[in-house]
């Protein structure tokens, strides 16, 4: 017998998280888009942005909801130092470099918020974080329905800057084809930077929604990157609407998992590399042919 | 990929070996000891992770195969008492065997989706590990039997035993076919494919004989320090550790790895009693910088940069 | 128009180009003939700042631009085809054309009136404006191609090797458009292996052999009969013809030289 | 040259998404023989190459060397059976010295058994007879196109194939080298290697080849002698296209 209710509760929840997921993976899509670098660094922007939200309440009380657009902005400008600084000048390096480096910078900032902010597990309790929503069979906490419409906002901005705006154009045009956007006159240098930049942004803003479902420790970045390679891997690397498929399944099967197993919720951690690995093994050759050179 | 060892090397061999095997176990103090320990084993996984390396593949996963090696000699003591030795060495066989599975089903991707997958094989076996405790002690961990009953200086003799298999291994890949299926492997995949060499079996291999002493150093870390968790073991920290060292010394040599792991401990160590958390920022700098300024590791900034300097002073002078 | 002046090119250690100087007027139509891998590509890609020169020097229009990024160059007025045409292949044909003026100003401005000049050039492609560019044939894709680099309004533009891997058919129509582009009153360089072809439409031209400049000046094109050796069907290059009609000479350039001097008498 | 067929092929195609780079293409190689492989660019004739040695499997078609199938084997396998190939763009390993380069070939090659030093001997060999005798300890980087190239037939000789598949080896060669190398190529097939070769240098294929195989558009149009092809009027229509008539005896 089937219990209709559960199910679409955990269908709902897992739907919820996958909104936080696609936000999470968004700038990592975008970096990988646009630049062609897996920037393992991608969780540590994050969990700046989870941070500097958690500092921004704690110490001035802002709401992390409106915070959100502080770290966006902030994190758009550490992100451009990153590139500016450290990407920039190993653009044409072999893959294999570009992967050091931002592992480098991951485990720098890691231990720089290890070493700033401890290993301390920190909250935010806002004033409506005990709220939820009902309805009819299925309910909601709060929080986690406006993280998940806030995520669909940021997705729908990411689409319409992308789709609609000049350097948006431009960051599609150098994702399809370098050298043929040099040519058409795009500063592709300049759209790598825009690009790391807004990536670095979305991180922000994703860390700040971190902020209010989760903790806010040193490696929450880490283990966020790691379910965001999942993602992107399930949804073929480097495409929005692959990562937000990517984010539902992922989302979806960790809440089915954590529901109807045992213990579900501890295996639900282990469930994106369980993906990533079935995944990259059933087709490597799929993967590949999605990027180009 | 020199020829044979020169007569002058030979000699500082020996002394090598004579003054670890006979000179230094007695002078030093305990404390130094236990760090000359820490050192070899870290060396021990800086060139295993190196042997990998030389096939072009960057494992970011090592901490599984260390776990792996780890908890196999610690359960194999607690369920059938496996002496100690022979438990570290089954940790080994059972590293081997895991980098197989893995090795078969992932080494056919290139470069960054392997690496990306042995983080996630990392990552996975610690979520195992934390959800089947009665098997594997969960969270809480694991006691080990102290090595030799506690002897640092039998312990000391058999970590240098596996160090200087590993160099020899090493030594004895550079001096075979291997490194020419290696390297060519390494510098262009689809070249040394039409060659006749079949990738996936060398980087397999290779994989085989890095996860192997990885195990090894596993098993001995378990024993030797009597107490594993799985959040240490399987953790990051570890499978940065192994990269960081050859990184900074040097890849695909055999001195690299050894030197790199001496100056990353030597800074750790420093960090270590200086910063109460974090003192592992020195690894991502080390590793940006590397990138960055110095992408042959010291050994490399030595040949170009360095013993120039010197050469210039004494053709001068 | 376009000048240069003894330029060496590295790929990393390699070294591609060889004090190659070349000139280019107002109106003219260049060939820059050569065989496979003797550096043509290059000198384009070159040109345009895609790379870097170690020595020498690149004026257009009396401005240094080697030390100029590509984007900045193509703003100028120069453009190029490139080899294997490079479209955004998940882009519509109409989104190709229009990204081609999206970021050069004075082209923008122009668009609507431009793309009307280029539908009008290829009719085929104002058919195929919302077919997506991957789709098209090879012939096509060169005329999406071509027009791309006209929407940017270009005073030089330069194709490299445009006829590669079309039809015949394909290939006259290809180089009856550049001819049409050359009356439009843009000045044209061309890379080509067609030598032929090519050579009937340019009025001079320069050979390149392993990144060296064979002669010095830039020869005269006799359209009737191909200047290099009057008889291949693809470009032989001077080797090829010197090794069997004189032998081994010690010196295939010079022997061109000679040749192109007689003819010019 | 005798009468054994070396390498068949037949109905080979090659399609990349919607693409036919290589369309039902047979064609069947003897022992001994020289044959060119030509078209303009672009016609697909590297293709043919990567499909040979197991770069692409194909699509469709059977490719049969020496009596075995070797249709989709892989690279590694393909050389194992005996294919050597040098590739149109030079790739040298970068850190390896030219000795060292050949040494990975002949370790690796369709005799798999020989042990360093015996890879080491046949290397120097190899060397002098590219003409790289006084070269073998530099890198590829110090060395020039031609030399490069030099590297690359070294190579494909160091896996002792039964079939050699040289890719544009003589283009961007002075007149003396180009001798040179045409000199090798009758060498090695006196030494009883096949060759297979794609040239642009037309001169060349002329002078040297047994048969001529053309390829356009992915198809093969004709196959036989120099002079047979050269009076093809396919041929020359691919050639040149529509004004052909002033240069049809050109060819031989």
């Amino acid at each position: 017998m089937v219990d209709w209710a559960s199910l679409l509760q955990s269908l709902a929840n897992g739907i919820l998280i996958a909104g936080l997921y696609a936000a999470v993976t968004l700038g990592l899509t975008l970096v990988l888009g646009v630049m062609g670098i897996v920037n393992f660094a991608h969780g540590e922007l994050i969990m700046l942005g989870a941070y500097s939200s958690f500092w921004l309440f704690t110490l001035l009380g802002i709401d992390p909801l409106l915070s959100l657009a502080l770290s966006g902005v902030l994190l758009f400008f550490i992100g451009t130092g990153i590139y500016r600084f450290t990407i920039w000048p190993i653009m044409k390096d072999p893959p294999l470099n570009q992967l050091l480096l931002t592992l480098g910078l991951s485990i720098f900032f890691q231990n720089l918020a290890m070493i700033l902010w401890k290993t301390d597990s920190r909250t935010i309790i806002t004033s409506y974080s005990g709220m939820s929503l009902d309805l009819g069979i299925i309910h909601f906490g709060l929080t986690r329905m406006i993280t998940f419409l806030i995520s669909v906002v940021l997705t729908v901005l990411l689409v319409v800057f992308l789709s609609k705006t000049k350097p948006g154009r431009a960051m599609q045009a150098v994702s399809e084809n370098n050298t043929a956007s040099w040519l058409i006159g795009i500063n592709v240098e300049k759209t790598y930077l825009l690009a790391f930049g807004v990536a670095a942004a979305l991180a922000g803003a994703a860390g700040a929604l971190v902020s209010t479902v989760m903790y806010t420790f040193p490696m929450v970045g880490f283990k966020l990157s790691l379910k965001a390679f999942c993602i992107l891997v399930i949804g073929g690397l480097g495409n929005i609407p692959g990562t937000l498929f990517g984010s539902l399944i992922l989302g979806i099967t960790e809440s089915f998992v954590g529901t109807y197993i045992p213990e579900g919720s501890g295996w639900a951690e282990g469930i994106s590399f369980v993906l990533l690995i079935v995944i990259l093994i059933i087709k490597p050759t799929g993967l590949a042919g999605t990027r180009r050179e | 990929m020199n020829r044979l060892i020169s007569g002058k090397s030979f000699i500082v061999l020996i002394v090598l070996a004579v003054v670890l095997i006979f000179f230094y176990p007695r002078v030093m103090d305990s404390y130094f000891l236990h760090l000359t320990i820490a050192i070899f084993l870290a060396m021990i996984l800086a060139s295993s992770w190196d042997i990998l390396a030389r096939t072009g593949q960057v494992s970011v996963g090592q901490a599984g195969l260390f776990g792996i090696g780890a908890y196999a000699s610690a359960l194999l003591y607690q369920w059938i008492h496996l002496p100690p030795v022979l438990g570290i060495l089954a940790g080994g066989i059972l590293a081997v065997i895991l980098a197989v599975g893995i090795g078969y089903l992932t080494l056919r991707l290139r470069g960054i989706y392997f690496s990306i997958t042995t983080i996630a094989f990392a990552e996975a076996l610690a979520v195992i590990w934390l959800m089947i405790p009665d098997i594997t002690g969960g969270a809480m961990g694991v006691s080990t039997p102290p090595l030799f009953g506690g002897n640092r200086i039998l312990a000391y003799y058999l970590i240098l035993a596996i160090l200087a298999l590993v160099i020899m291994t090493v030594w004895l890949i550079e001096k075979s076919r291997l490194n020419f299926a290696f390297t060519a492997i390494r510098q262009n995949e689809d070249v040394a494919n039409v060659m006749g060499i079949n990738p996936t079996r060398y980087k397999v291999l290779a994989f085989m004989i890095s996860a192997f002493f990885t195990g090894l150093a596993g098993g001995f870390y378990s024993h030797y320090n009597t107490y594993i968790i799985p959040y240490e073991v399987f953790g990051l920290n570890v499978s940065i550790a192994c990269l960081v060292m050859p990184i900074f010394g040097g890849l695909y040599t055999i001195l690299g790895p050894v030197i790199g792991t001496i100056l990353v401990k030597v800074i750790e160590e420093f960090l270590r009693v200086t910063v109460p958390y974090g003192h592992q920022i020195a690894y991502g700098l080390i590793l940006v910088v590397v990138v960055l300024f110095m992408p042959d590791g010291l050994i490399g900034l030595w040949k170009k940069r360095i013993k120039p300097l010197f050469l210039k002073k004494s053709s001068v002078g | 128009m376009l000048e240069l002046k003894w330029i060496d090119v590295y790929y990393g250690n390699i070294q591609a180009l060889w004090d190659v100087s070349l000139s280019v007027k107002e109106g003219e139509v260049i060939v820059i003939v050569g065989s496979n891998g003797a550096g043509k590509s290059t000198i384009l890609r070159t040109i345009s700042g895609m790379n870097k020169i170690k020595k020498g020097s690149i004026e257009f229009g009396g401005q240094r631009i080697d030390l100029l990024r590509a984007d900045e160059i193509v703003r100028l007025g120069v453009s190029m085809v490139p080899e294997g045409r490079e479209l955004f292949p998940r882009l519509s044909v109409r989104e190709n054309l229009e990204l081609g003026a999206a970021y050069i100003d004075r082209a923008y401005s122009r668009r609507t009136e431009t793309l009307q000049w280029i539908y009008s050039l290829f009719p085929i492609l104002h058919e195929r404006g919302s077919q997506l560019a991957g789709t098209l044939s090879g012939g096509e894709q060169q005329m999406v191609a071509i027009g791309r680099a006209l929407m940017s309004r270009p005073r030089l533009l330069m194709f490299d090797e445009p006829s590669l891997g079309l039809a015949p058919l394909m290939v006259d129509e290809v180089f009856k458009t550049v001819t049409k582009v050359s009356q439009e009153g843009v000045t044209i360089l061309l890379v080509e292996q067609n030598v032929r072809q090519s050579l009937k439409m340019a009025h001079r031209a320069y050979v390149l052999e392993n990144g060296r400049m064979v002669t010095k000046q830039s020869i005269d094109v006799d359209p009737e009969k191909c200047i290099l050796c009057g008889e291949c069907v693809e470009i032989c290059p001077v080797s090829a013809i010197d090794m069997t009609v004189n032998g081994q000479p010690e010196n295939p350039g010079r022997d061109l030289g000679r040749r192109v001097s007689r003819k010019s008498q | 040259m005798n009468d054994k067929i070396l390498l068949s092929v037949n109905g080979l195609s090659k399609h990349f998404g919607g693409l036919a780079a290589v369309q039902n293409v047979s064609f069947s190689i003897r022992q001994g023989e020289i044959v060119s492989l030509i078209g303009p660019n672009g016609a697909g004739k590297t293709t043919v190459f990567n499909l040979l040695s197991g770069v692409f499997s194909p699509s469709a078609g059977t490719i049969n060397l020496d009596g075995e199938d070797i249709t989709g084997k892989r690279p590694f396998e393909v050389c194992q059976k005996g294919v050597g190939r040098t590739f149109q763009i030079m790739q040298p390993f970068p850190q390896m010295t030219v000795l060292e380069n050949i040494i990975t070939s002949s370790l690796f090659g369709r005799v798999p058994k020989i042990s360093l030093s015996q890879a080491e001997e046949e290397a120097v060999e190899l060397c002098k007879l590219v003409g790289l005798g006084d070269k073998q300890n530099t890198f590829p980087r110090n060395l020039t196109t031609p030399g490069q190239k030099r590297i690359e037939i070294a190579r494909a000789l160091a896996v002792k194939p039964k079939l050699l598949l040289l890719d544009e080896v003589m283009s961007g060669l002075t007149p003396t080298e180009t001798i040179e190398a045409i000199k090798l190529v009758r060498s090695l097939r006196d030494k009883g290697t096949t060759v297979f070769l794609i040239e642009h240098v037309m001169k060349v294929v002329m002078g040297i080849s047994d048969r001529v195989i053309v390829v356009h558009h992915g198809e093969k149009i004709a196959e036989g002698t120099c002079a047979e092809v050269a009076n093809d009027p396919k041929v020359i229509k691919a050639y040149l296209g529509e004004h052909a008539e002033d240069t049809k005896e050109s060819m031989c």
